[in-house]
C-alpha cells in the first residue's frame, strides 16, 4: 500500500509541475494566470491530503462519530482559496489594463512594442 | 439575453431563493458546512445573475458603487470592531469571552457569528465589484 | 487597554485606517489618515523595542488562546528592530507621499491609493511581528497583492507589465513558502514558530522536512530579490510611482531578508541551517554575484530610478552575504545593512522622487544640469550616494566596516575584496549622476526648473540626515543589530 | 583656554568660517574678509598649542564613540603639530593671494570656491591632528571629497575629466588598499591607536606585517606612489591658488604624513627593520628619478611642477624608508621645507599666468625683466627645491643625505645626487630664460606688468620664508626631534 | 479500497483536465477546463472528508473565477498566439522542482494515517475542545473564526484589497489617460 499511500501527493506534483510550467513557459498572459490557478490548487491538494484521517469523517460534531479528519488543513486551504481568487482577479485586471494599453496579451508582442520607445 | 421572457421570469423567481440560500448558509456556518465566505459568494451570485438577465443599468440601480464600496470597508470593519470591542472590554484582541464573561461559551459563539456576519458582508460586496469593474472594462 | 494590546494594535491600527480611507472621498483626508496612523505605529514600534531590550521576547496569544492552538505575535530584539525600520520609513515616505502621490495619481483615486498603500503597510508590519508561519504567508499576500496594484499605478504601462511579471513572481514565491510550510507542519503537526523550532531538531534527516527547506528558502529568496530570483525587481521600481518606489526600496525587500532571517535562525536553527544543509554556501555564492552582477549592469543604465533598482539587487547581496557568514559579527553586518540601506535607499529615492516632481523623468539625460537649479535635491543625492558607496563618515561606511570585519573574522578573504570592489562600482554608477547633474549644460525645456517643494525635500533630508547621524553614532544601529545577531545564534545554543 | 578644546576648535573654525562665507557670499568684500580672519584666527588657535608640543604635552580628545572600541578622537604629536603649523600659516598667505588671482582672472563661483576651500582647511586639519587611524581616514576621504569640487571649478570637460581622474584613483585607492589594510590591522589588533614605537610588532607575522606595509603605502594615495600618481597632474586643471596650497601642501602632504605616521606609531621604525621593506626604498627611488625625467619634458609649467611634487613627495618616503632617526627628521623637515619652496613656485606660476596669460614654459623667455619680483621668487623656490643653500630645501636633503650616508644605503645616496641634477636640469633653465633670455618678437607679447600687488606680495612671503627657514629650522627641528622620541 | 479507486480515477481526470487547460489555444476553452478541473477537485475535496473546502471551491473555483475569467476573455477576444511547443528552460526549471518534491515525499507519513504527526499534535485539541469552548459543532468554522479568527480577519481584508485593486486598475480608466504608445 506504501505506493498506494502516497498517490496523492505525486498528483499533487504532477499538477504543480503542470501550473509552474504553464506560467513560465507560456508567452500568453491569459495561459499565465491560469497556470498560476492550477499552480495554487495544486498546493491545496497537499494540505487536504495531509488532514485526510483514514475513516474519519467530515469534522463536524455529530453524536456516533468515531473519529474526524483534521480540520486545521482545512481552514488554512479555506484561508487560501480566497488569496487565490484575490490574485486572480488582480492578475485579470492587469491583462486587461495591459491589453487596453497594448492592444495584447502576448508577452513577446508587448516586448516588442516597449523596446520601441527605449526606457 | 434582456428580451428573453424565461428567463427573465425564471431569474424573478430563482433570486429570492439564492439570497435566502446565501442568508441561510452565514447563520448556518456553525452547524452545517458552510459560513460567510460561501454564503457571501452566493449572496454575490444572486446580484451577478440578476445583471447578466436585466443587464447593467438596471443593476446599477439596485446596488451601485457607491453602496457596494462603503459595504466592502463595513464587513471588515465589523470583524475588527469585534476585535476592538474585545480590547475595550478588556481582554485580548478576538477574545470573544470577552463578550459574554459569565458565559464564555457563548460569547463565543455570538463572536463567531458576528465575525461570520463580515466575513459575508465583505465577500458579497467585493465579488460584485469585482464582476462590476471586469465586465464594465466590456461595457466601455 | 494600549498598553497590553500593542502588540497587536502595531497592525490593527493601520489596518483599520486603511479600511475607513475609501470611505473617505478626500484625498488631503486620505492622506492625514494614513499620517497619523504611520506616526501611531512608528511610536508603538519604539516603545516595544524599548520592552523588548529591557524585559526580553514579548508573547501576544491573539484571541487569548494559548500558542500553539493560536496565533501568537512573538517580538524578540529582531523584529522588534525590523518593525522600527518598517515603521520609520513609512512615516517618512507617507510625509513624501502628498505632493508627489497627488502629481502622479489621477485625483478621482487617491484614496484608494492610500487604502491600498496602508495594506501593504499593514502586511510588511504583520509579517515582521507575527509568531506563526501560514499567518505570515496571508500576510505576506496581503502587502503583496497590494504591492501589485500600487505599482501598476505608475504613469506609463510599462508599469502594468512590470506589475504582471510582479504578480505572477511573486505569487510563485508565496506559493512556494505555502508548500514549505505544508511540509513543515506535515511533519510537526504545528504552524507556531517557536513550537516548529522545538519540534524540527529531532527530524534534521527527514526528506519532507529539507524540501520544505528548499521552498520555504527560494520563496523567501523571491520576495527578497535575491540574485537569480530578482527578475521582478528592476522594473517594478522603475515604474511605480515614486513613493511607492521609495516604499518598496527601503521596507518590502527588507522584510524578504527578515523572512530568510526568521526560518534560516529561529525556526530551522544555524545547526540545520548551516551545518546540516550548507546554505551558507549558497547564499555567499548568490550574494558575491549579486554584488558584482548588480553593481555592473546598475553602470550601464541610462533610467537612474532602474539603476537604483539594480544597485539595490547588489545591496541585496551584501545583506546577505552577512547572513551567510552566520557568524555573529556577519549577522550583525547583514541587519545592519538592513538598516543602513532602508536609509541610503530610501533617501535616494526620495531626492529621485523631488527630480521626477519637477521634470517629470528619471532618465539621466533629464537630471543634466539640475544640480544648479535644485541644489539641495542634489546635494541630498550625492551625500546619500556616498552612503551608499561606504564613505566615512556616513552610515553605509559602518556597514562595510562590519562586513569586511566578518569576511576577515571567518576567513573569507575574497568577500572582504569583493565588499570592497562594490563600493567602487557603486562610485562609478553614483558619480555617473553627479556627474551629469552638476556639469553637463541643462537641456532648454529644464532652464528655469525650480527646486523641488518643501514638502517633499524635508523628508528627503530626514533620511539624508540619519544617514550621516548614524554614520558617527552607532549606538542604536550596532547596538541593535549585534543584540538581534547574538539573539539570533543564541537561539541555537539555547541562551536568550 | 585648554589645549583639548583648542583641538577642537582647530578643526571646528575652518568649518564655521565655511558656513560665514558660504552666508556672505552676496557681498564679495565681506566675504574674503570673513576667509582672512578664519584663516588668521587659525593659524593664532595651532599656533597656541605648539608650546604646549614643546613641552612635551600630548593632548587627547575624544569626540565620539562610533564603533565599540574605536572612536572619532584628535591626539596632538609633534609630526602633526609641523603639519598643522605649516598648513594653517600658508592657508594666510594663499587667502590674500587667492583673492588677488581669483578677482583679476575673473573666475565664476567664488563663494562655493572659498566655501570648499576652508572645509578642505578643516578636513586637513582633522587629518593633522587625528588621534587613531579610522579618524584619519574619515578625514582623508572627506579631504578627498571636499576638493574635488575645485578640481572641477572650471566646469569644463577638461576639468571634469581631470576630476574624474583625480577622484577615481584617490578614492579607489584608499577604498580598495587603505581600507582593507585598516580592517586587517584591527582585526589582528584589535586597536587603530597611534602608539609610539608601533602596535603591529608582536601581533602580526614579518610575512603579514609585509603584505599590510604594501596596502597602506600603496592605498596612501595621496602620497602620489608611482604608479597611482596620475592623480595629481589631473589635478592641475584647478585654479592656482588650489594647486599651490592644496596640491602642493595639503593634500599631498597630508598623504605623505599619514605614510609617516603609518611608518612611526602603527608598524613602528624597529619592527619595519625586520620585515621585508626595501622595495619601498627602491619604489621612492624609481617616482622620484622617474618623476623627475618626465617633470624634465613638460612644457606646461604647472604639469612640470606637478611632477616635480610627485618627486618630493617620494623623498619624504625615501627618507622614512631609510628607518634611521635621523632621517625621520629630515622627513619631517622635509614636509615643511618642500611645502615654501613649491607653494612659492606655484604662486609664481599663478601670477605670471594672471599678467601675461602664459602657461608654457617656453613663453617665458625675458619675463623676468617684466616681473622681477614674481620670478626672483621663483628663483628662490626653484633653489630650494634643488637644495642650494641658503634655502630651507638644503637642510631636509642634508639631513637625509647624512642619514643615508651614516646608514651606508648607496642607493639613497645615489637617487639623492641624481634627482638633484635632475631637478637643476628643469629648474635652471626657466630661470635662466626669463632672466637672461631676450622676450620672443612675436606680436603676442603684449606688454605686460607684474601681478596685482596681494599675489605678488603672497609669492614674494613665501620666498623670503623658504630663506628665512634655512636660517632658523629651530622650530621644525625641535618638533622633529620630538617625533622620533629623542628629545621631547 | 473502492474508495481510494474513485479516488484514483478523479485525480487521473484532474490531471488530464489539468494538461487540457494548458494545451488547448482557446482561451475560453481553457478557462472551462479550468473550472471542470475545479469541479472534480471539489468533489476529491468532498471525497477526503472536507466539506467546506468543496462547497468554498465550487463556488470560488468553478463559479466566481470562471465568471471573471470569461468576463476578461469577452474583453479580449483573442486566442494564444501559436508558441513553440516546449520551452526547455521552464521545462527544466519544473523538473527540478517536481524532483525536490518527490524526493520530499518519500518519508511523508502515509496517506490518512491516523497517527500521522499533524493529526496528534495540535488538532485533537480542536476536535476535543471546539463544542464545549464555543458551542460551534462545525471545528472547521471554530478555527477558522475563533481559534485561527486571527488569518480570517486578514483572509477577509485580502478579498477586500482585491476589490480596492480592481477599482483603482480598472474604474473609469478611461478618463485616467494613459499615453497608449504605438
Amino acid at each position: 500500500m506504501q505506493w498506494l499511500g502516497h498517490y496523492n501527493y505525486w498528483i499533487y506534483i504532477a499538477l504543480m509541475m503542470i501550473g509552474f510550467y504553464a506560467v513560465i513557459a507560456k508567452p500568453n498572459l491569459v495561459k499565465k494566470v491560469i497556470g498560476l490557478g492550477l499552480f495554487q490548487t495544486a498546493a491545496f491538494l497537499l494540505y487536504i491530503s495531509i488532514g485526510m484521517v483514514e475513516g474519519g469523517t467530515a469534522p463536524i460534531a455529530w453524536e456516533h462519530a468515531i473519529l474526524y479528519v483534521n480540520p486545521l488543513p482545512h481552514v488554512l486551504i479555506l484561508t487560501a482559496i480566497v488569496v487565490a481568487v484575490s490574485t486572480l482577479a488582480v492578475a485579470l485586471a492587469l491583462v486587461i489594463a495591459i491589453n487596453r494599453a497594448y492592444g495584447t496579451v502576448e508577452s513577446d508582442q508587448i516586448d516588442a512594442q516597449d523596446i520601441k520607445p527605449g526606457r | 439575453m434582456k428580451e428573453n421572457l424565461i428567463v427573465r421570469e425564471a431569474a424573478r423567481l430563482l433570486i429570492p431563493f439564492i439570497l435566502l440560500f446565501g442568508f441561510y448558509v452565514i447563520a448556518h456556518g456553525e452547524i452545517s458546512p458552510g459560513g460567510g465566505f460561501q454564503g457571501g459568494v452566493i449572496l454575490a451570485s444572486a446580484f451577478i445573475l440578476y445583471t447578466l438577465v436585466y443587464g447593467s443599468k438596471d443593476s446599477e440601480r439596485v446596488l451601485s458603487f457607491r453602496v457596494s464600496d462603503p459595504l466592502a470597508s463595513l464587513g471588515v470593519l465589523i470583524y475588527a470592531g469585534v476585535g476592538v470591542a474585545t480590547m475595550l472590554l478588556g481582554g485580548l484582541f478576538l477574545d470573544y469571552n470577552e463578550l459574554n464573561p459569565a458565559h464564555p461559551p457563548a460569547g463565543q459563539a455570538l463572536g463567531i457569528s458576528l465575525v461570520e456576519l463580515g466575513v459575508g458582508i465583505t465577500v458579497s460586496a467585493v465579488m460584485i465589484t469585482l464582476f462590476n469593474e471586469i465586465t464594465r472594462a466590456l461595457r466601455k | 487597554m494600549i498598553g497590553n494590546n500593542l502588540p497587536v494594535l502595531i497592525v490593527v491600527v493601520p489596518l483599520l485606517a486603511a479600511l475607513v480611507i475609501p470611505l473617505v472621498r478626500k484625498g488631503n483626508v486620505a492622506w492625514f489618515v494614513a499620517m497619523t496612523a504611520c506616526i501611531a505605529v512608528f511610536a508603538g514600534a519604539i516603545e516595544l523595542l524599548v520592552r523588548v531590550s529591557d524585559h526580553g521576547p514579548i508573547s501576544y496569544a491573539l484571541g487569548n488562546w494559548p500558542p500553539p492552538i493560536g496565533i501568537e505575535y512573538r517580538i524578540d530584539r529582531l523584529n522588534a528592530f525590523v518593525l522600527l525600520i518598517v515603521s520609520g520609513i513609512s512615516v517618512v515616505v507617507t510625509l513624501f507621499a502628498r505632493l508627489s502621490v497627488a502629481r502622479e495619481i489621477p485625483a478621482d483615486r487617491v484614496h484608494f491609493f492610500y487604502s491600498a498603500y496602508l495594506m501593504c503597510i499593514t502586511g510588511l508590519l504583520g509579517i515582521t511581528i507575527t509568531g506563526d508561519a501560514f499567518n505570515l504567508y496571508v500576510l505576506l499576500e496581503i502587502s503583496s497583492l497590494a504591492t501589485y496594484t500600487l505599482v501598476a499605478m505608475g504613469a506609463q504601462p510599462h508599469a502594468l507589465r512590470a506589475s504582471f511579471n510582479y504578480l505572477v513572481l511573486g505569487t510563485i514565491g508565496a506559493t512556494f513558502l505555502l508548500i514549505g510550510i505544508g511540509h513543515l507542519y506535515m511533519a510537526t503537526g504545528t504552524l507556531n514558530m517557536l513550537d516548529l523550532h522545538q519540534r524540527l531538531p529531532s527530524l534534521m534527516e527527514s526528506r519532507t522536512v529539507r524540501s520544505g527547506f528548499a521552498f520555504i528558502i527560494v520563496g523567501a529568496s523571491l520576495k527578497l530579490a535575491l540574485f537569480p530570483l530578482h527578475l521582478w525587481l528592476p522594473s517594478a521600481y522603475t515604474h511605480a510611482p515614486s513613493a511607492v518606489t521609495a516604499l518598496l526600496a527601503a521596507t518590502a525587500t527588507k522584510v524578504g531578508a527578515y523572512i530568510l532571517l526568521r526560518f534560516l535562525f529561529t525556526i530551522f536553527g544555524v545547526g540545520f541551517s548551516f551545518h546540516v544543509l550548507r546554505a551558507d554556501v549558497a547564499l555567499l555564492i548568490a550574494a558575491a554575484v549579486a554584488i558584482v552582477a548588480g553593481s555592473l549592469i546598475a553602470i550601464r543604465q541610462q533610467n537612474v530610478k532602474r539603476m537604483l533598482a539594480y544597485s539595490s539587487i547588489a545591496q541585496i547581496g551584501y545583506i546577505t552575504l552577512g547572513i551567510g557568514l552566520a557568524s555573529v559579527t556577519g549577522l550583525t553586518a547583514g541587519i545592519l545593512h538592513l538598516f543602513n540601506h532602508a536609509l541610503m535607499k530610501g533617501a535616494l529615492f526620495l531626492a529621485l522622487g523631488c527630480v521626477v516632481y519637477r521634470v517629470g523623468s528619471a532618465h539621466i539625460d533629464a537630471l543634466a544640469g539640475l544640480g544648479r537649479r535644485m541644489p539641495w535635491t542634489f546635494a541630498a543625492f550625492t551625500l546619500a550616494g556616498l552612503s551608499l558607496i561606504g564613505i566615512p563618515p556616513t552610515a553605509g561606511f559602518i556597514s562595510k566596516w562590519y562586513l569586511v570585519r566578518a569576511a576577515f573574522e571567518t576567513g573569507w578573504w575574497p568577500i572582504a575584496v569583493l565588499v570592497l570592489v562594490g563600493s567602487l562600482l557603486a562610485l562609478i554608477y553614483i558619480w555617473r549622476v553627479v556627474e551629469a547633474a552638476y556639469f553637463r549644460p541643462a537641456p532648454r525645456a529644464h532652464r528655469n526648473v525650480e527646486e523641488a517643494p518643501l514638502s517633499l525635500l524635508v523628508p528627503t533630508w530626514i533620511l539624508v540626515l540619519a544617514n550621516l547621524y548614524f554614520g558617527i553614532d552607532t549606538d542604536l544601529s550596532v547596538g541593535a543589530a549585534s543584540r538581534a545577531a547574538a539573539m539570533l545564534l543564541g537561539t541555537v545554543t539555547g541562551s536568550p | 583656554m585648554t589645549s583639548e578644546s583648542l583641538l577642537m576648535l582647530a578643526v571646528a573654525l575652518p568649518l564655521g568660517g565655511a558656513i560665514l562665507i558660504g552666508l556672505s557670499g552676496r557681498w564679495p568684500n565681506l566675504r574674503e574678509a570673513i576667509t582672512l580672519t578664519t584663516a588668521l584666527a587659525l593659524f593664532v588657535c595651532v599656533a597656541a598649542l605648539v608650546p604646549d608640543v614643546l613641552a612635551g604635552a600630548r593632548p587627547k580628545l575624544e569626540i565620539v564613540t562610533i564603533m565599540p572600541g574605536l572612536s572619532l578622537e584628535f591626539a596632538l604629536e609633534p609630526l602633526g603639530m609641523l603639519f598643522a603649523a605649516v598648513a594653517s600659516f600658508l592657508w594666510i598667505v594663499n587667502s590674500v593671494y587667492s583673492i588677488g588671482y581669483m578677482r583679476a582672472n575673473g573666475e565664476s563661483h567664488q563663494t562655493r570656491f572659498y566655501v570648499y576651500f576652508a572645509i578642505a582647511l578643516a578636513a586637513t586639519m582633522g587629518v593633522a591632528l587625528s588621534g587613531n587611524l579610522l579618524t584619519l581616514f574619515m578625514f582623508y576621504e572627506i579631504l578627498t571629497l571636499c576638493t574635488y569640487p575645485l578640481v572641477t571649478h572650471k566646469g569644463t570637460t577638461e576639468a571634469v575629466r581631470g576630476g574624474r581622474v583625480y577622484l577615481g584613483l584617490l578614492l579607489s585607492t584608499s577604498i580598495g588598499l587603505l581600507l582593507l589594510a585598516l580592517l586587517w590591522t584591527w582585526n589582528l589588533t584589535g586597536t587603530l591607536a597611534f602608539t609610539p614605537g608601533g602596535i603591529l610588532e608582536g601581533r602580526a607575522s614579518p610575512a603579514v606585517a609585509g603584505v599590510l606595509l604594501f596596502l597602506y603605502m600603496f592605498g596612501i594615495g595621496k602620497a602620489a606612489l608611482m604608479p597611482f600618481h596620475r592623480w595629481l597632474p589631473a589635478a592641475m586643471v584647478a585654479p592656482t591658488p588650489v594647486s599651490a596650497l592644496l596640491h602642493a601642501v595639503a593634500v599631498v602632504k597630508a598623504g605623505v604624513f599619514t605614510i609617516m605616521k603609518v611608518i612611526v606609531y602603527i608598524f613602528g621604525i624597529d619592527f619595519l627593520r625586520v620585515i621585508e621593506s626595501d622595495w619601498l626604498l627602491y619604489v621612492a627611488g624609481a617616482t622620484i628619478l622617474i618623476a623627475s625625467l618626465i617633470a624634465l619634458r613638460q612644457d606646461n609649467l604647472k604639469l612640470r611642477l606637478a611632477y616635480s611634487t610627485v618627486s618630493q613627495l617620494s623623498y619624504v618616503i625615501l627618507a622614512a624608508a631609510i628607518l634611521a632617526p635621523l632621517s625621520i627628521v629630515g622627513a619631517a623637515l622635509h614636509i615643511a621645507a618642500h611645502a615654501f619652496g613649491k607653494i612659492t613656485l606655484f604662486f609664481a606660476a599663478g601670477s605670471i599666468y594672471t599678467a601675461s596669460h602664459k602657461i608654457r614654459v617656453s613663453e617665458l623667455d625675458g619675463i623676468g625683466r617684466r616681473m622681477p619680483w614674481t620670478m626672483g621668487a621663483f628663483a628662490v623656490g626653484a633653489l630650494s627645491m634643488i637644495g642650494v643653500p641658503p634655502t630651507a630645501g638644503f637642510v631636509s636633503k642634508w639631513y637625509i643625505l647624512l642619514a643615508a650616508m651614516a646608514t651606508a644605503n648607496t642607493f639613497a645616496v645615489v637617487v639623492l645626487i641624481a634627482s638633484t641634477l635632475l631637478n637643476a636640469a628643469y629648474f635652471l633653465p626657466i630661470v635662466y630664460a626669463a632672466f637672461f633670455r631676450s622676450p620672443a618678437k612675436a606680436g603676442h607679447a603684449t606688454e605686460h606688468r607684474e601681478a596685482p600687488l596681494p599675489v605678488v606680495l603672497a609669492t614674494v612671503t613665501t620666498a623670503v620664508l623658504a630663506i628665512l627657514l634655512f636660517w632658523f629650522p629651530g622650530l621644525p627641528l625641535q618638533l622633529a626631534d620630538g617625533l622620533t622620541g629623542g628629545k621631547p | 479500497m473502492t474508495t481510494y479507486t474513485l479516488d484514483i480515477i478523479l485525480l487521473f481526470l484532474l490531471v488530464i483536465s489539468a494538461v487540457a487547460a494548458i494545451s488547448v489555444r482557446s482561451l475560453l476553452a481553457a478557462s472551462m477546463f479550468l473550472a471542470i478541473y475545479s469541479l472534480l477537485m471539489a468533489q476529491i475535496w468532498v471525497h477526503l472528508q472536507a466539506v467546506d473546502v468543496a462547497f468554498t471551491e465550487a463556488a470560488v473555483g468553478a463559479g466566481i473565477s470562471t465568471v471573471l475569467l470569461v468576463g476578461t476573455l469577452v474583453y479580449i477576444k483573442a486566442d494564444e498566439a501559436p508558441a513553440p511547443l516546449v520551452h526547455w528552460p521552464s521545462l527544466a526549471a519544473v523538473m527540478i522542482t517536481g524532483a525536490v518534491l518527490i524526493y520530499g515525499t518519500l518519508d511523508m507519513p502515509p496517506f490518512g494515517d491516523p497517527t500521522a504527526p499533524t493529526n496528534l499534535h495540535v488538532a485533537p485539541y480542536y476536535i476535543a475542545h471546539s463544542l464545549e469552548q464555543t458551542q460551534v459543532p462545525n471545528f472547521v468554522t471554530s478555527v477558522l473564526a475563533s481559534y485561527r479568527g486571527y488569518d480570517t480577519l486578514f483572509e477577509t481584508a485580502v478579498i477586500f484589497t482585491a476589490g480596492i485593486s480592481l477599482i483603482l486598475l480598472l474604474r473609469q480608466s478611461s478618463k485616467h489617460k494613459r499615453k497608449k504608445r504605438s
